[in-house]
Parts: structure tokens; sequence; C-alpha cells
């Protein structure tokens, strides 16, 4: 019992992530109409966000140790941030210890700016050629943003740690009545739990209360119409690509103390999102969220090791195997609307 | 001339004559000389050229001809490299044995993943046959370790039973061979500064591809290809005309996983080797972008598009800065760095970065792939020929182009 | 005894009462117009005859065979053929293509793998759709991509495709819908001709009156998802239920 | 026209020069049938470095690179001469190999044993390649050993820790200098003992794939003879990113050690997982919780940041050693690169110079006659101790590094500290417990 609630909580924690990401890309889906392959990369461009926020911080100068050597046994030259030059050493190695949430604030712009620059210079011009068109070609750009990345970053993962207030975990079992030590959950995977559940309920929010959203929404049930209204539609699905790139970024920013960012965490997460973004139906958000959740406890409850033993290698092809099992049931995924991507 | 119409005939005999003259076409500069880095004719990428032009020949024929876009072949072609090897473990290491296992194997896999997947269609299809495919990769590099070798692989082994073959002469390795001559065995022609290597593997591998080719280009004509871009262009009208699409499909399906496993057997009877990697999901992603870069629904696209992917991955990756310092060793120094720094993250390890570039580019600008480049070119010079007089050049063809 | 035979179909959609309770009998070599208001079941009623949908209960004989849960093409390999209210045609392909498809279904059944012989040694199909390319007169438009057809050449296509095969019923649905008159009134010559020189039955969905008096023999007029009254054109046209169910608000 | 079993480019690089000056184009046939592939005729000789370039460990195979391009030109005279001048066999004279001069091609492995083997044969039959090197995972060490064996020429592995690479899939024509998993489970079991007791019970997190099982099952039992019992042992699939739902229920299981049986990419995320749940700072069975790494890479360990500090794992080499071998090794590396070199660029280093000692001994490139020379063959001064190149797996025996993650690092490069160099004796085992056929060395051609 206790077991199966542990992984419950995983679960919800791996499906968050993945809900994160299929909602981006349904968002895209459901407005432009766009399979964007692309997406992956830009989970991980905003992962490297986080990255690149730390290396600025952590700027440094200089300072020759004379006491002490390096590895050639000449002087050792220690490195000092300037934050620390400019706020004291207390404060800059506080600073520098928040710079994943404070990555958030330098992940929207950079990932808003990224994102339209995308919907502008490539997308557009692929909202009328076929499906296959847009994902080759999202596809090869997937390939290029994370070949940029890995020349300036190399290959191997980047630690990224979270504040070191969220290291560590807390005995939710014991808060529950169970034996201590039963069910343990880290903090920073709560943080990111709520903060995806936040992320979730603002767009959805968003789309249901605001003009802006309705008019989306009404563009993703039937563009033609609303374009026949004489909404700008267009300038509005640059909106909606910025928005769409800045959750999958944020949704990588966090991720970042978790798995350490490397240049193809993107591709990683890539087929993975989509067999969620279909499992819950294209053009579905609460299906791609519904989904995204659903395949991350199934995965959780896979990995376990009672599992394991009667099924051995089911952790490997659960994900696939839920995939094929629900969309020979419901054809369209669970959520998915008729006629989408079936042609 | 072999049932086929002038014009097929005409492509049949250049790419039999480009194929059978790959050793000399691909060598085109001396040995030792600075461009020899961008030679192509030795065995393996040959054999590679030709290989991978069946596996896309044979993808086209699902994709370019219905529609349907399988993100999971290379399973195919795993599982038919698979069932080779065990072939050469078990019975010979004649590669005929191999190679037919391999074909069969992978039709009968075909047979069930395209019964299941064909219910779909769009992009519910495509996962369909990935969520198969990235199944048969994590399982053949767990849990299968016992039948695929796991991580390592397969390759055969001394001591491996292989009851048709007599006994292992003492400390020779098996090799695989068709009736005693050796896949690997090569005859070398040297002319002036010029090295030739006529490889027997790469003529067994480059004749099968050219009955391949032919296959497939009957299949183009045939009254069954007309059905598939039937089914590509509107089932609806294909299903109130009295035709059934979904047998037509899963053929198109099985013979195409047919294709894969020969390529797969191929592979195995070149290189005695199989790993799970051949099986991921981003080899399958590969000969998409194949058949894409070369042109989808054209005959010799697919041929083109293999073959300029390998070249880039075996010739492109082996640049590395050093070479590119010798080529530009004639500018002035700091000319020179700057034009190697320049150009270097775009060869050698970053070719990866060259190949997304280079697939965006023709996605962008040459939907119809490499062959619609070659058509434009040959237009642009026909109109420089003869302005107009062949206005209805485009448009208005029956049959898709080559 | 008609050639079709439709008894006691009903179909819900939810809440929502399609059909009901909807008699049908379509005389062989007749041409026979269903008409009515918007939302009167027409359409779903058409899709029940082709297998597109199943009804709820109720019964559809074709030629004495039950045509419910059969698959569209095993239908149309009955006898039955449909021309679309949008003309569906295979776009990529080009006209002489086109009108080999239903030649081959035809002749070999709903599926035939023939991945070796080339279209070029089909003899009988090549002559049958060259054939019926000059009926249709459209010979000299052969090698023309479908998708390049004007709206009435790709409306004379489908008909055209459709009566390769031969079939016992041709059912159109809204055959001229967004047509202008002329092509209207060619699309109008066309099937009366069809009708007066083939061995043929044809049930033709319809909003234009128009079109319906000036082609139809027996005219049924729905209304609500059930029938409201079967008879001849000038019955119809002075019956005053239909004037006020139907004719008073759209005539 | 001559019949050989793979071209000889190795013959043409000098007689095409001549070729190439006719006026007339002669058709001649290679004449001089050579005793072995690509013997190099000219003045000089290629070798093939094979590493990954692109994929997940391609920081590793940049690494691999710069040592192999160092070992050049120490071989060549160039430099300071490395380990040259702290090598046991004074063979090797600075003038190349046999007197040619040492060129070499580069190709990538991508990590997949298609592309390497591509790469390789790419080098063998159009580059004359007369050995090949490089690597940094055991299925493409497997794969590649298995075609130099067919092709006729000296494969020298890179980092490959798998048992099977001199174990079951060993060849003639392959031979290892990096350890393995048995001598890490070893060289660690009797660390951990002296460290956390003799009573611990362990759960192992294991890769999916062969060198996760080698490596499980060589820690697995020199633990349990050491008295430590094993709760669980659980597959992880290979491209896992995040692996909480395999740690969440480690504690639950009683266990008090986490044994995580993974590299790379994997190991970074599975540690850095580990530490999130806090599991090291929990209590159970009264004992401090630990965690353990058998196989620790330094380019890794910083992927995992300061995750790593406390724990214990094995490492090949390490550039902290105080032996002059390893002093000389990283003074150059790290005069010529700004940082000190991992212990993947120390292996190929390695590898490169006993290939070329190796040739200079037996006096020839023929793959049989450097085999023989290598076979057997006991050196010292390459920073591992006195070594053994064994004749009977072509395993070298070595010391073996227990190493600990430090606690207050100076640099981004130091954060390992050595905690014990374990004899070579202690991991030495007998050669045909991982079964494989050696078979005969094959000289091509």
């Amino acid at each position: 019992m206790d077991a199966l609630l542990l992984q419950f909580l995983n679960g919800l924690d791996k499906g968050s992530a993945y809900a994160l990401i299929a909602l981006g890309l349904t968002l895209i889906f459901g407005t432009l109409g766009v399979v964007n392959f692309a997406h992956g990369a830009l989970f991980m461009i905003g992962a490297f966000c986080a990255v690149t926020l730390n290396r600025i911080l952590t700027l440094s100068h200089e300072v020759i140790d004379e006491t002490r050597t390096d590895f050639l046994g000449n002087p050792l030259k220690v490195d000092v941030p300037y934050v620390y030059d400019i706020f004291g050493e207390a404060t800059g190695a506080a600073i520098i210890d928040w710079s994943v949430p404070l990555a958030i604030l330098f992940a929207i712009p950079v990932m808003i700016g990224v994102g339209v620059a995308m919907e502008r210079g490539l997308i557009r011009h692929f909202y009328k050629r076929p499906h296959a068109d847009q994902i080759l070609v999202t596809f090869g750009l997937a390939i290029v943003l994370q070949e940029i990345i890995k020349y300036y970053y190399g290959a191997n993962p980047i630690p990224t740690p979270a504040p070191a207030a969220f290291t560590g975990s807390f005995d939710f079992g014991a808060m529950i009545g169970f034996e201590p030590n039963t069910i343990i959950y880290p903090y920073w995977r709560l943080v990111y739990f709520c903060f995806a559940a936040v992320i979730i309920g603002a767009v959805f929010a968003f789309l249901q209360f605001t003009t802006f959203g309705m008019v989306v929404r009404a563009g993703m049930a039937d563009r033609e119409t609303v374009g026949l209204l004489g909404i700008d539609i267009d300038r509005r699905f640059t909106i909606m690509f910025g928005m769409a790139a800045a959750v999958a970024g944020l949704a990588g920013v966090m991720y970042a103390p978790i798995t350490s960012p490397n240049y193809h965490m993107g591709m990683d997460f890539l087929v993975l999102s989509f067999v969620v973004v279909v499992v819950g139906g294209m053009g579905s958000l609460p299906g791609a969220v519904l989904a995204g959740f659903l395949l991350g406890i199934l995965e959780s409850f896979a990995s376990m090791r009672e599992v394991l033993e009667i099924v051995p290698g089911l952790n490997q092809i659960i994900i696939y195997l839920v995939a094929i099992v629900i969309l020979l049931t419901r054809p369209r995924g669970l959520m998915g609307r008729k006629g989408v991507m079936e042609e | 001339m072999f049932g086929l119409n002038a014009k097929d005939t005409r492509l049949l005999i250049i790419v039999a004559i480009l194929t059978m003259l790959a050793p000399f076409i691909l060598n085109p500069f001396p040995e030792g000389s600075a461009m020899a880095q961008f030679n192509a004719g030795y065995p393996d990428l040959m054999q590679r050229f030709v290989i991978f032009g069946i596996f896309a020949i044979g993808f086209n024929i699902l994709f370019g001809l219905t529609g349907y876009l399988s993100f999971g072949h290379a399973a195919f072609l795993g599982v038919g490299s698979y069932a080779a090897i065990w072939m050469m473990k078990l019975l010979t290491m004649n590669v005929i044995p191999a190679i037919v296992m391999g074909v069969i194997v992978a039709g009968l896999f075909a047979l069930v993943v395209g019964y299941i997947s064909l219910r779909r269609s769009g992009i519910y299809f495509s996962i369909l046959t990935l969520a198969f495919a990235q199944m048969s990769f994590a399982l053949a590099y767990s849990v299968l370790t016992p039948i695929t070798g796991g991580e390592t692989g397969l390759q055969p082994k001394v001591l491996d039973p292989r009851i048709l073959d007599g006994p292992l002469a003492e400390g020779a390795t098996p090799k695989a061979n068709l009736f005693g001559l050796t896949m690997s065995s090569s005859y070398e022609m040297q002319v002036g500064g010029w090295l030739f290597t006529f490889n027997v593997g790469y003529y067994i591998a480059a004749i099968v591809m050219l009955v391949a080719f032919y296959l497939a280009i009957r299949l183009f004509r045939s009254p069954f290809g007309m059905m598939l871009r039937a089914v590509k262009s509107n089932q609806q009208r294909m299903n109130y005309t009295g035709l059934n699409a979904k047998p037509y499909t899963l053929a198109a399906f099985v013979i195409s996983g047919m294709y894969a496993g020969l390529a797969g057997g191929l592979l195995v009877a070149m290189d005695t080797q199989v790993g799970p990697e051949r099986m991921f999901w981003t080899a399958s992603g590969e000969v998409v972008l194949m058949t894409i870069l070369g042109g989808a629904g054209t005959l010799i696209g697919p041929v083109l598009g293999a073959g300029a992917i390998k070249y880039m991955e075996n010739i492109l990756s082996k640049i590395n800065s050093d070479i590119l310092h010798t080529w530009f060793a004639f500018l002035p120094d700091g000319l020179e760095d700057l034009v190697v720094t320049l150009i270097y993250p775009f060869i050698g390890k970053g070719w990866h970065l060259t190949l997304g570039i280079i697939f965006m580019l023709v996605v962008i600008f040459l939907p119809g792939g490499l062959v619609e480049g070659g058509q434009r070119i040959a237009a642009w010079f026909r109109g420089r020929k003869a302005k107009g007089s062949d206005k209805d050049a485009s448009g208005t063809t029956t049959e898709p182009a080559e | 005894m008609g050639i079709l035979e439709v008894k006691n179909v009903n179909k819900r959609f939810g809440g929502l009462k399609a059909l009901s309770e909807v008699n049908l009998s379509i005389k062989e070599n007749t041409v026979h117009a269903i008409i009515g208001p918007n939302g009167a079941g027409k359409s779903t009623l058409l899709n029940c005859l082709v297998g597109k949908l199943i009804p709820d209960t109720g019964s559809v004989m074709f030629d004495g065979q039950s045509v419910l849960g059969r698959a569209p093409y095993e239908i149309n390999q009955m006898g039955i053929s449909r021309v679309f209210q949008t003309p569906e045609i295979f776009g990529d392909l080009s006209v002489m293509e086109n009108m080999m498809i239903p030649c081959f279904a035809k002749r070999d059944g709903y599926f035939e793998l023939n991945a070796y012989g080339s279209i070029g040694s089909q003899k009988d199909i090549l002559e049958r759709a060259m054939h019926m390319l000059e009926e249709m007169n459209m010979a000299d438009k052969r090698d023309m991509h479908a998708a390049s057809l004007s709206r009435g050449d790709k409306r004379r296509l489908e008909i055209g495709m459709c009566l390769s095969q031969e079939p016992r019923l041709l059912l159109l649905d809204e055959p001229t819908a967004g047509m202008a008159r002329a092509d209207t009134n060619n699309t109008i010559d066309l099937l009366k001709q069809i009708s007066e020189e083939r061995d043929i039955t044809i049930a033709i969905i319809e909003h234009d009156m128009h079109v319906v008096f000036s082609l139809a023999q027996r005219i049924t007029v729905l209304a609500q998802g059930t029938p409201l009254v079967e008879d001849s054109p000038e019955n119809i046209k002075g019956n005053p239920k239909v004037r006020e169910a139907y004719l008073g608000e759209s005539a | 026209m001559s019949k050989t079993d793979v071209s000889r480019r190795g013959v043409l690089k000098t007689s095409a020069v001549a070729g190439a000056g006719l006026a007339v184009p002669t058709i001649f046939t290679a004449q001089s049938a050579a005793a072995f592939t690509n013997e190099p005729t000219g003045s000089s000789v290629t070798l093939g470095f094979n590493v990954p370039q692109t994929g997940p460990y391609a920081d590793e195979g940049a690494d691999e690179l710069r040592a192999y391009e160092l070992a050049v030109e120490h071989l060549n005279g160039g430099g300071d001469g490395g380990m040259m001048n702290t090598f046991s066999s004074k063979a090797l004279q600075g003038n190349g190999i046999l007197g040619k001069k040492v060129e070499y091609v580069t190709g990538d492995t991508q990590t997949k044993s298609d592309a390497a083997r591509a790469s390789a044969k790419s080098m063998i039959e159009k580059d004359g390649a007369v050995m090949i090197t490089g690597g940094s995972s055991s299925g493409v060490a497997v794969a590649v050993q298995a075609l130099c064996q067919e092709a006729g020429v000296i494969f020298m592995a890179g980092l490959t820790h798998s048992n099977d690479t001199t174990g079951k899939d060993k060849k003639a024509n392959g031979f290892r200098h990096f350890f393995n998993s048995y001598m890490s489970g070893a060289a660690l079991a009797p660390i951990l003992a002296a460290n956390y007791g003799n009573d611990r019970k362990a759960y192992h997190l294991t890769a999916d794939y062969n060198w996760g099982y080698t490596t499980e099952e060589a820690v697995r039992n020199s633990t349990e003879a050491l008295g430590w019992d094993t709760v669980a042992a659980v597959k992880t699939p290979l491209t896992q990113t995040d692996f909480s739902s395999y740690i969440a229920p480690v504690l639950q299981s009683g266990a008090d050690v986490l044994v995580l049986n993974h590299y790379g990419g994997n190991m970074v995320n599975s540690l850095t997982n580990a530490v999130q749940f806090g599991l090291r700072d929990k209590e159970v069975n009264g004992k401090n919780f630990e965690i353990v790494v058998p196989l620790y890479s330094r380019l890794m360990a910083r992927g995992a940041g300061a995750n790593v500090k406390g724990i214990f794992g094995s490492t090949n080499w390490h550039w902290s050693l105080p032996d002059a071998g390893t002093q000389a090794f990283v003074k150059s590396f790290g005069t010529k690169y700004g940082f000190p070199p991992s212990q993947a660029a120390h292996t190929c280093y390695v590898q490169a110079l006993l290939y070329a000692d190796a040739v200079e001994r037996a006096g020839s490139f023929n793959p049989c006659a450097v085999g023989e020379a290598l076979e057997g063959f006991q050196f010292d001064g390459m920073g591992n101790g006195p070594t053994l190149y064994r004749a009977a797996d072509h395993q070298c025996f070595k010391d073996v590094l227990v190493v600990k993650g430090k606690e207050n690092p100076t640099s981004e490069f130091d954060l390992l500290e050595i905690v014990e160099i374990t004899p070579v004796s202690q991991v030495t085992y007998d050669a045909s417990i991982f079964g494989g056929e050696l078979g005969a060395c094959n000289p091509g051609a």
C-alpha cells in the first residue's frame, strides 16, 4: 500500500514534467496546427537558460592563492565571482545558490524571444504546408539547435543544483501515519509539482477568462471563421507560440536540478512528449495534461521491483505499450477530436 | 526493355552504370592528394550507399506512395539483421540463407506491426509504429540480451555450431561468403595516382540493389502502385469505389518492411555484426530524412538521399581541424586560422549541424528533395535552350517523376 | 418490390433523433429524389444506405440483400455507387487514372496484389476507361491532374467514375450544390441522359427544386427524420402538407 | 591484379606519388603482395583514432583525441616526451615508429556500434590505418574489436569497462589497458567493508545492459563475500533520465547502502536524484545511509557536481597520483591544453605508446608480431605502477584506484581524492572465468 502510494506520488511528479511539455506542444498544435518537433529543443534551451544564468552569475576574475597549488604545481588561481565583489560574499553566494529560481525570470523573456523568432522566421511559412513537412523542418531545427548548444556547452551534463534550502526530502509517510522513511519526497520535487500545477492552471485560466484566450480557443476550434471575423489571428498565434515556448522553457528551467542539463535532453523528451500528446489526443489541452500524469504514474508503477520480478523489462516499454493500447481502444487518444491529424 | 517504358529503362540503365562504375566515380581524386579526403570509393561506404539505398527505396514504397509516415522502420532493418546473423551462427556463413531469412522475418514482423498500426492513420499511425520500434530497441538492448547480445550485439564466433559449414581451419575466423567468395575480398587497380577498389561484397550488394530498384519501378508502374497513390490521394473515394484500402496499405507496409529486412540482411552479410542501436528511433528518423532529402515519391530520390546522408556521416565527420589547417595552409596565418575557425563547427564532430541545416534548407526550398532540385536545374537549362517550348512539362504528367 | 427497400429505420445521435421509422422503397430504373428542409435527416439516411452509419433498428435491403453491417466498399461492390456533395476524386492522379481505378475495382474486386504487371498491359481496363472518358466528353483531358479540373469537370469525372462500375443504384448527394447555373444545367442534362440511356436507378438528394423537378419521377419528402409523403412530382407540387412543411419557406 | 582481403592503401601512399608524375597513366598491379593488412611501406604510418565525437560521450571522446594527439606528438619527437621518459621500456626513440613518422586519422563512433564499425572500416579501407584505437563504451569496443580481428589490424581499446571486452568477447587482435568491472568490485569491496562495516544491506540499481550486468555481478560477489547482504537489484532503462521511481523505494526496502551501477548520464542523474531524495542524510538500521558508484569518471563526476562528495568508487587512473609517470603525463597534457587529463585520456595515451613500443620491440607492424610483443609484456612508469599485459586474455593487470568524492575541491578538476591504491594481486583473476575464446591472431592479407 505505502509502496503504491509512494509510486503514485512519484508518478505525479514525473507526470507534471510530461504534462508541461505536452501542454506547450498541444498549445502550438491546437492553435497553429503545426506539429513542432523542435519543442523538445525548447525544453532543452529552457534548461540551458538556468545553466547560462548560473554561468553569468559565476563570471569570475582570478585571484592567485599562493598557499595552494594547482595540478601542475603552479600557485592556485582561485575564481572569485564578480557578484561577490558587488554584493559581498554572503549575499553573492546566496544569489548564486538561488540561480535556478532566478533563472525563471531570465528564461521568460529569452524563451518568448526564441519562440517568436521561431514562429516569425520559420514556422509561419509552414502553416499551409503538409504536416509531414512541418514535422521534418522542425526536426531539422531541433538538430541544429541542439548542435549549437553542444558547440557552446559541450556534451557532458552540467550540474545545476537547486538552492540549498530545497535539497533533501521530507517524510511524507510519517505525516500521514506510515512508518518513518517509507514515503519520502524531495523538497525540490514538491516545488516542481506545485510549479507545474500553477503553470498549467495559469494557462487554462488565461485561455478561459481572457478575451485573448477566448479568441485563441475559438481559433483552435475553427480557424477560418475566426479569420473571417477580421481578427488578426496571426499576431495572436505568434504570441501563443511565444507562450508555448515559455511554458516549455520554464519546464526546462525547473527540471535542471532534477536532470543535469545536457544538449540531447530535448531529443530524449521529444519522443516521450509526442507519445503523451497523442495518447491525450492531438489538440486537446486537458487530454495532454491527463495523459502526462497518467503515463507518469504508470511508468512509476512499472518501475517497482515487485512488478519487474513478474514482467522483466516492463519498465522499458510501459509508455509505448500504454500508447498502443490506448490508441487501439480509443482511436483519437483520450480526449482527441475527430479528424485532427488523421489524413 | 524489361517491361518498362523508355524513360524508366533509361533510368534503370543509368543507375546500373553508375553503380557498376561506382569505384571509379566515387574516387575522383588521386591517392595522397589533399582532396583524397573526399573520396568515397572504398568498400564499406560503397556498400552502405547501396544498402541504405535499398532501405530508403523500401521506405519510399510506403511513405512515397501511400503517404503513411512510419517512424519505426528501423525496427524491420534490425529484426532482419538479427535473423541474418543467427543464420550465420547456426547454419552457414554463406550469405544467401542469411539474407533470405532477414527478408522473411522482417516481413512477418512487418505484417504484425502493420496489421495493428494500420488501424489508425495520420500521426496516430506514426506514433504506433514508433512505439513498436522503441519497444523492440529497448527489449533488444536489455531483457532480450540472450537472443540479441544486448549492448554488445552479436557477431559470428569461432565456436558457433554452423551446421552446414565444415569445421573452420585452425586459427581461421568465420567470414561471410557466397559459395566461397568472401565478401571482404577485393581487386585493386592502380591507374596513375588513382587507386580503385572492386569489392566482392559491394558488387553483390549493388546487384541486389539493382534488382530491388527494378522491382520498385515495376511496383510504381503497376496497378498496385496506382492503387497506393489512390490511397494517398483520397481514401474516402477509394472506399466508395469498392476498394478496401487496408489490404493495399498493409501489403505496401509488408513489402516495405521486407525491403528493410533485405537491407538488414545485407548489412550483416557485408559486416557481420548487429547492435540494437540499429533500431533506435533516430535510425528510423534517418531513413525518413534520406527519403525526403532525395525526394519522396520519386524513384531515384531515396537512393540519392541515402547516399548524401551516408556520405556526410562518413566523410564529413572524419575531417578534423588538422586537415583543415593543411588545406588552408596557403593562406596567411591569421586568415588561415579565421577560415578554419569559421568552417570547423560544420565539419568533423559538427557534421550533425551541417546535416540539420541542409535538411532544413531542402524542406524549406525544395519540398521535392534533391530530385526537384535536379529537375529545376534541368528545366532552367532547357528553358534557356528553347524558351517556353515545353510549357506542359510540369503538372500534367500522368506518372510520378523519377 | 423496389430495388432498395428501407424499413423502419431509426437512428439516434445521443438525445437527438435523426431518423425515426423511415420507410422508403425505390423502384428499379427510376429517378427518385429525396428532399426536405435542413436537418430533416437526408444525409443521415444516405449514410445509412452506403454503410457509413449503421441504423439503430430497421433494415436496408438492396436487391434482396441486407446492406447493414457491411463496409462501404462491400456495399459498392454490391452495385451501389455514391456521388458526393463536393466531388470526391483522386486529386493527385491524372484524369485517366481516376477513371481506371473503378474499372479495376469492377474487374478485380476490392483487393488485387498486382505489383509486377505494368498498367500499360491492362488493355481491357485502358479501353474501358478511355471509352468512359469519351462518353463523359473528357477524352481531351485524360492526362490532366484531376485536382486542376474545373468544378463542373470534377463532377463529370466523379459521375463517370461511378458509371464505369455499372452500378445498379447511383446515389447523388446534392450533385449541383455550389455550382453555377450553366454547370447545373449541364449536370441535369448529363443525369437525364444517363437515366434514359442506361439500365440504372438513381436516388438523388437535392435542395434545388429546379433540379428535382427536372429529373425526378418519384419524390420522397423527409421532415424531422421521418418521411412526410411520397408521390409523383406533380402531386408533390400540389400537396399542401409539403408546401407547408417545406416548399412554403424555400420556394 | 592481386586479390586481397582488404585494401592496402599504405602501399600506395608512396607509390602514388610516383604514379601521379607519369604523363600517361599506366595500369599496373600492386605486385608487392603485402604480408599483412595495410603494411606501411612509405615513410609514415597511419593510426586510426576512433572516438565518440557526437552523442552523450562526446566530451570523453574529445579528451581521448587530445591524448592521442599528444601521444603522436611525443612519438614523433615533439613536446617534452611525456610518459616516454618514464616508461620502463626504452625502445621508443622519438623518431616515429620504426623510423616512420606517425600520422593519424580520426573518426566518430557516435557511441553506436554500427557507426563505430563504419568509421573504423573507412580508416582501414580508405586511409590505410594499421591500428585502431579509442572508444568510450563496451558495446563499441566489442564491435570494433571484432572488426579489427576480421580485418587483420590491431585494436587498442579505449575506455571500456565491461568484463566482456577481454572476457567472453575477447579477440587475439584486441588489447585492453583499462580495468574492468571485476577489478572494480574486487578493489572496492574491502574499502567499503572497512569504512561501512561488514554488516550492510545493499540495494543495487543497475543499468539494463551488458556493462551494468557485469558490474552489478562483480560488486555483488565481492561485497557478499565480505558479509554484505544484497536486498534487491533493480534494472533501469538506459534511456531513463529521472530515476526517482527507482530511488524512492530504496529506504522502504531496509537497505542501508545504494550501489549505482550506472555510467555517464545515467550515473549523473541517478546520483543527483539519490542525493535529492536526501538518502545520505538518513539513518537506516542504526547506520548512516551510504551511496556507492563502482565506476567513477571525473568528467562525469563534474556533471553530478557537489553530489559526489564523500562517495566511494573506483577509477583506472587519476591525475593526482604521485608517481613520476603520472606527473610527466599531467605536465605535458596540462601545459598543452590547460587542464588535467581524464582517465579516458590517460588510457588512450598509454595504449598509443604501448602499441608503438610493441612495434619497435617486434621490429614489425605485423599484428601477429605486435601481439606477441604485447602478450605477457611487463612495464612500469605509465602511471599505474608495474603492469602486466596478460597473454591469456590481453587484459592489463595493474593497481586499481579506489577514490572518493572530494569534500573541498579546489577547482572543477579536483573532484576526486584517492583513498587507496589496491594492489594488483588483489584484483587478479583467472583468465578462464568469463569464457570466450581468444582465437589466433589475424594479420589480414
